[in-house]
């Protein structure tokens, strides 16, 4: 009976900590009040997908600062109310919550990762506040009669895919090898893949998958090689990506073109491969490839702009994932400059939004399209000589 | 009191070519014995000799390598422990087994399990049904209780009370599983003589309540005053059986206690075997 | 081509003696203290991540940026029974389970601060091109670690068989108050146990680098995959977890070859539950000794 | 159930009752109730896992399977074959019960870490099978558009809404956890851990009432994973992963791993700490988590329960009569 007596001890613990907690949250209730333009962000700056949070987070606070040096928007100061998800649904679905209800946003920037946007859609309708969100899952925004409050910012895979097709078919390829890592990333991929195959003439001979742990995937790529296809093309993000390149390398596969996914746009990747990853192939945003564009290229100067200021700021180069968060930001600042801190004029705003040059293409949004780019946005490169170049179409 | 009833003559217990191995050592040998009900059946040996072992197989904790044993005429060698605690055999620990965490009172309410049934619907529920056993177990717990004179402290924590009441306790706890037959492993062990004493009395009250008692046993004392029967184990084999009268004339088990044993089971054995007042 | 199954038995070999080694480190520490060290995963990352440290860092040749790793995690595994599991000593086994996976979460915690999430890389450590037999490679680096881990399970078992001390160390396991009594110092032998099984865990990350790049959250399912091969080998046996490894790496590898590659990871799962629900001593272990052991 | 279980049950069904008025006294509508929601789903879980590992004695680190079984039952069976989510709750339920029964009559032979590894394994592999099984889970891309709850052909929106259904449930699976204590099973269960042989010998099943056990709380787990599913209307494979289990392992013990009413505390409190109160320390987080787990583990394992206690406790104090046992 100690035991339970001791109990009721410990639950007064929790409400003193839960009374204690209350003060600070009032405070921040209070300050929303003020003249202060908020922007709610959440990013996985933590767990399993870090790698897009972190570069996302890092932008989104450059160009907030950015903006509130020069002056904030018509002289109303930006905040950035910034949650980590840790990559994690539950916890991404808490956080919107709260940024809706509590910090009351009028705007929210995020999730990093398709899963996470996926389960806070219906918090972004219900409490009907705009939300743009950094992944690429095409669920995210359709179907857009069901996703009135909901945007996405990041290519959707049938845009890589469409664009890498383009491409194979261009160079004569019938015959397509699919490797996929088996989380959301490699699934989305892989769905669209064999999807969008049969549009372009493309028979898939082979359709391995491998976990994101993996420390060795010669096994998958051997049984690919007895498939004889023409072409790989392998779907994934994080270190499989590079193992299957060396995997590739290793096995004197050579003769078989390799393609990534665009979650390969990263020098560190072309770094860690070891220069394995000559010659391997994939469709790119042109945030990564600034300095190879033409100088007549509308997006040439945001892009060259963000290349200069991010590495100057954190001394490492940018990525393609930053660039959503830079669009996403950038996009929220825009509405709040043009309509003020109301959820749904910025909603409508957003919706009629043409024409915005950003880091991953020129958008065009409407109400039948709440990600406003296309395959046009993206380039082909090579990996050559340990650095990107743009792939010959001849 | 009960004396010896007509169905006494009937064996409750039925062992039959009996024998344990464990590796290469043989801990029971071709045991063939039988307890005839109502009595109080005492078995010593010196220390090794398979006593324990015995009741483990008896009671189910331990399968037998070979042989059989037959409990009220059913072939129980194999069954899981349970199941023969359900046909009415119930035991003691020589080391003290008590739910030390648990109360008196409801380590021997655990004892009834066997004989009640609500399951976990019926309790998660409080069905009508599962509170009207849950009322009989507390009273036939209390009763149990006080026939053991433990009535007093039916609150404690188990773990609390000092040996002497834990191993009483021990005997209540096997008492309400309704026994027809009772295993007592070493009851005695640690007990000063006034308890001894009142622990004898209490084996034969139980005894009177129409369950058989198979006693093992060092205190010779306690074993010649209120056995029936003895059978003497030794290195896992018998080596002798009959009244205590007989055994203790018995040259073969004066020399197995005072031969090859001597050190480790000792003259007190023998002494109290030799020199014992009571027959 | 023909070479398939060639190519699977190489990548099974591979993958297999890094389960194998990661086994041989839940090995000692069981050994010695009936613990299974939930941590051991985070070793190996450990292991590599802070060879590339030495390497890139300090600037050390290879062979001391592995001596240096290995002694590193060593003292880190001397940390861990030190500070936390001598803390521990009475505690039930659910304690100490949570205990360990606690210092697992401390130290991907601390490598995530360290070396950020990014994986690295390391060079092989001979150079030059795979070998080739009939169109199946084999890289150079995989010889590493399959001789490295001979070489381990080699001189460990030697160790615990012959030597004063492995003999000292196994007697401290099976009951340490009477080691204590014939004059074992059995502080001193838990202590080795974890340094050794920190340090093998260390070499196994330094060699697999080269392959498999390492990152902060490498550790735990190579602990996992690792544990399973302890168990099927039948746990505390080296040889065992050196032959269960390599079953279970080539199960694996002929897995995703021949069936489902998104299913080989449970491939060894699905082995690990049936070795512990048909034969929890291990394909390798006696049921006699398993009965007598404390879980 | 005796005298300072009901006493405690009814001051926490006033607390909670009040819980959001107090809330809304505040400030606005808060974020503390989405929190609460949650926290509550999570109770639901964890009062099988206090049952199976306080009570039972045996370790399992697959709750979070069984509460992902329950999950993507509610999930697949509304989505797929557009049955009434009340419909698939209790199918979730008996499934994931089914599936304990299964893995529990060989896994619980097994002890300690062997039992830990084992339900570890088999946790393991759902989450694979989750992940691989995309025409039926939606695999990692997960499943979307699940519908929600309604209640008398009112859709539940809301988080007021949510939060009474989801602590009522707690509720009443709270009064049937201390009902089955304070009973024939709930010795049973005390004896099983405390002297497993003395158990059986006294006639006690041990082996049927481990496996009883864990069937029922997987179907509680499963219950709580139905729960969420309709909550958050969507769900991927990484709700449902080891961590996950180790967290629901953590909320039962930091609470008190041998009493009910500590799991509850636990799980109100690791809730709060996870998605709130951590959140301070940012990048430092994980070491945070860490830390609080070994220390919990290494100075107070008998979790917050058992902490010396203050002036509530004469109110509470059982009258000595009593003649239950110390509820350790």
């Amino acid at each position: 009976m100690k035991a339970t007596a001791r109990w009721s001890q410990g639950m007064a613990v929790v409400m003193l900590a839960v009374a204690l907690m209350w003060p600070c949250a009032s405070v921040n209730q209070a300050r929303a009040a003020a003249e202060e333009y908020l922007i709610g962000a959440v990013f996985s700056v933590t767990g399993g997908a870090s790698f897009l949070g972190e570069p996302e987070k890092k932008t989104a606070e450059m160009i907030v600062e950015q903006v509130n040096k020069s002056g904030g928007i018509n002289g109303h100061p930006v905040k950035l109310v910034l949650y980590d998800t840790e990559t994690d649904a539950t916890k991404c679905n808490l956080a919107v919550k709260k940024l809706a209800k509590h910090d009351n946003v009028p705007i929210i920037v995020g999730p990093s990762t398709s899963g996470e946007s996926l389960a806070v859609v219906k918090v972004a309708e219900e409490e009907k506040v705009p939300l743009i969100s950094c992944a690429a899952s095409y669920k995210i925004v359709s179907p857009v009669e069901e996703r009135h409050w909901v945007y996405k910012v990041a290519g959707s895979d049938s845009h890589v895919v469409g664009k890498e097709f383009d491409y194979m078919k261009a160079k004569g390829i019938k015959k397509l090898a699919v490797m996929t890592v088996s989380d959301g990333f490699g699934a989305s991929g892989r769905e669209e893949l064999l999807r969008l195959a049969p549009e372009y003439g493309i028979q898939i001979v082979a359709d391995e998958t491998y976990g994101p742990k993996d420390t060795d995937l010669t096994a998958q790529l051997t049984k690919i090689r007895e498939q004889k296809p023409e072409a790989i093309i392998n779907w994934s993000v994080g270190p499989t990506q590079v193992l299957a390149v060396k995997a590739w390398r290793d096995l004197g596969m050579r003769n078989i073109p390799l393609y990534q996914s665009h979650g390969f746009g990263s020098r560190k990747n072309i770094e860690l491969a070891g220069g394995g990853a000559e010659g391997v192939l994939l469709a790119l945003a042109r945030v990564n490839i600034g300095p190879l564009l033409p100088d007549n290229q509308p997006q040439k100067a945001v892009i060259m702009d963000y290349t200069k200021r991010y590495a100057d700021l954190y001394k490492e180069p940018i990525s393609s994932f930053g660039g959503h968060a830079w669009d996403a930001v950038t996009l929220a600042i825009e509405a709040l400059k043009a309509v003020g801190p109301d959820r749904a004029k910025i909603r409508d705003y957003l919706e009629n939004k043409t024409g915005f040059v950003g880091q991953h293409g020129v958008f065009k949004f409407s109400a039948k399209d709440h990600n406003g780019l296309g395959k046009d946005d993206l380039e082909m490169v090579v990996v050559k000589n340990g650095d990107w170049a743009l792939a010959p179409w001849k | 009191m009960t004396a010896i009833t007509p169905q006494a003559a009937e064996p409750i217990l039925e062992l039959d070519g009996l024998g344990v191995q464990f590796g290469g050592v043989v801990a029971l040998r071709d045991i063939t014995y039988q307890v005839p009900g109502g009595i109080i059946q005492s078995i010593i040996g010196p220390n090794g000799a398979g006593k324990t072992t015995l009741f483990n197989c008896i009671s189910g904790l331990l399968a037998p390598g070979t042989g059989s044993i037959r409990f009220r005429r059913q072939r129980i060698a194999g069954w899981a422990p349970h199941r023969i605690a359900a046909l009415g055999l119930s035991r003691t620990f020589q080391q003290v087994a008590l739910f030390a965490h648990m109360s008196v009172l409801e380590n021997v309410m655990v004892g009834r399990h066997p004989r009640s049934r609500s399951g976990f619907l019926a309790t998660g529920l409080r069905l009508p049904g599962m509170r009207r056993e849950e009322r009989e177990l507390r009273e036939r717990a209390r009763s149990i209780l006080d026939f053991v004179g433990l009535g007093d402290l039916a609150a404690a924590a188990a773990g609390t009370l000092p040996l002497g009441q834990q191993k009483i306790l021990e005997i209540a706890r096997a008492l309400a599983t309704e026994p027809r037959l009772l295993l007592l492993d070493e009851p005695a062990g640690g007990l000063n003589t006034r308890e001894t004493e009142q622990l004898g009395e209490l084996i034969q009250r139980i005894r009177g309540r129409d369950t058989t008692v198979i006693l093992v046993e060092h205190d010779m004392n306690l074993v010649m005053d209120i056995s029936d029967r003895i059978l003497v184990l030794y290195f896992g084999h018998p080596l002798a059986s009959g009244t205590p009268s007989a055994i203790k004339d018995n040259p073969e088990v004066i020399q197995a206690y005072l031969g090859d044993d001597w050190a480790e089971s000792s003259a007190a054995s023998y002494t109290s075997l030799d020199n014992h007042p009571g027959r | 081509m023909d070479s398939a199954w060639l190519q699977y038995v190489f990548a099974g070999l591979t993958t297999g003696s890094i389960y194998a080694l990661v086994a041989i480190g839940y090995n000692i520490i069981y050994n010695v203290t009936e613990i299974i060290n939930f941590a051991q995963g985070e070793f190996v990352m450990l292991g590599g991540l802070l060879a590339v440290f030495f390497m890139e860092g300090c600037r050390l040749p290879l062979p001391l940026a592995f001596a240096a790793a290995v002694l590193a995690v060593g003292a880190i595994g001397l940390a861990m029974e030190r500070f936390v599991i001598r803390q521990a000593r009475n505690a039930s086994v659910l304690s100490l389970i949570i205990i360990t996976i606690a210092f697992s979460i401390l130290l991907k915690g601390s490598a995530m601060f360290g070396w950020g999430k990014d994986p690295y890389r390391l060079e092989p450590f001979t150079a030059g091109g795979p070998l080739l037999f009939g169109g199946a490679a084999l890289q150079p680096q995989a010889l590493w670690v399959l001789g490295l881990t001979a070489v381990v399970v080699v001189l460990l078992s030697l160790f615990f068989r012959r030597s004063i001390y492995g003999k000292a160390m196994l007697a401290c396991a099976d009951n340490p108050n009477a080691a204590r009594m014939v004059g074992v110092p059995v502080r001193t032998m838990v202590l080795l146990s974890f340094l050794l099984s920190a340090a093998i865990g260390a070499a196994a990350g330094v060699a697999i680098t080269p392959i498999s790049l390492m990152e902060y959250d490498r550790g735990a399912l190579l602990g996992l995959k690792g544990f399973g091969a302890a168990v099927l080998g039948g746990l505390g046996q080296f040889s065992g977890a050196l032959v269960a490894g390599l079953l279970l790496g080539l199960a694996e590898a002929f897995c995703a070859g021949y069936l489902s590659s998104g299913y080989k990871d449970a491939i060894a799962l699905v082995l690990l539950l049936l070795a512990l629900f048909f034969k929890p001593e291990g394909l390798f272990g006696s049921s006699e000794a398993a009965k007598l052991k404390r879980f | 159930m005796p005298v300072t279980d009901r006493r405690i049950l009814l001051v926490l069904a006033l607390v909670l009752a009040a819980f959001p008025w107090g809330v809304r006294a505040v400030g606005a509508v808060s974020h503390y109730l989405d929190v609460m929601v949650f926290a509550g789903i999570f109770c639901i879980v964890n009062l099988g896992l206090s049952l199976l590992m306080g009570f039972a004695g045996q370790i399992s680190l697959a709750q979070a399977a069984f509460f992902g079984i329950g999950a993507y039952s509610s999930g697949i069976l509304t989505v797929q074959f557009a049955w009434n989510p009340w419909a698939a709750m209790p199918m979730g339920m008996v499934l994931a019960g089914l599936v304990a029964w299964l893995v529990g009559v060989p896994a619980l032979r097994l002890k300690g870490h062997y039992l830990a590894m084992a339900t570890l394994g088999f946790g393991v592999i759902v989450h694979i099978v989750f992940n691989e099984e995309v025409r039926w889970t939606g695999g990692p891309s997960g499943l979307v558009d699940i519908p929600g709850l309604s209640v008398a052909g009112t859709p539940l929106r809301g988080e007021i809404a949510w939060y009474y259904l989801v602590w009522g449930t707690v509720l009443v699976a709270l009064v049937f956890c201390l009902n089955l204590l304070h009973s024939r099973v709930g010795r049973a269960l005390r004896a099983i851990h405390q002297e497993e042989k003395a158990a059986e010998a006294m006639g006690i099943p041990t082996a049927r009432y481990k496996v009883q056990v864990f069937v029922l709380s997987a179907a509680l787990a499963a219950l709580g994973g139905s729960f969420y599913t309709h909550y958050v209307a969507f769900l991927n494979p990484g709700s449902f992963d080891l961590m996950w289990s180790i967290r629901f392992m953590l909320m039962v013990m930091v609470g008190g791993m041998q009493s009910l009413w500590g799991a509850v505390l636990g799980t109100v409190l690791m809730t709060f700490v996870g998605n709130e109160w951590l959140q301070v320390f940012a990048d430092y987080e994980v070491l945070v988590y860490g830390s609080i787990l070994l220390g919990m583990a290494l100075f107070l394992p008998d979790g917050l329960v058992s902490l010396k206690s203050i002036p509530v406790r004469g109110w509470l104090r059982t009258p000595r009569s009593s003649t239950e046992g110390t509820q350790r």
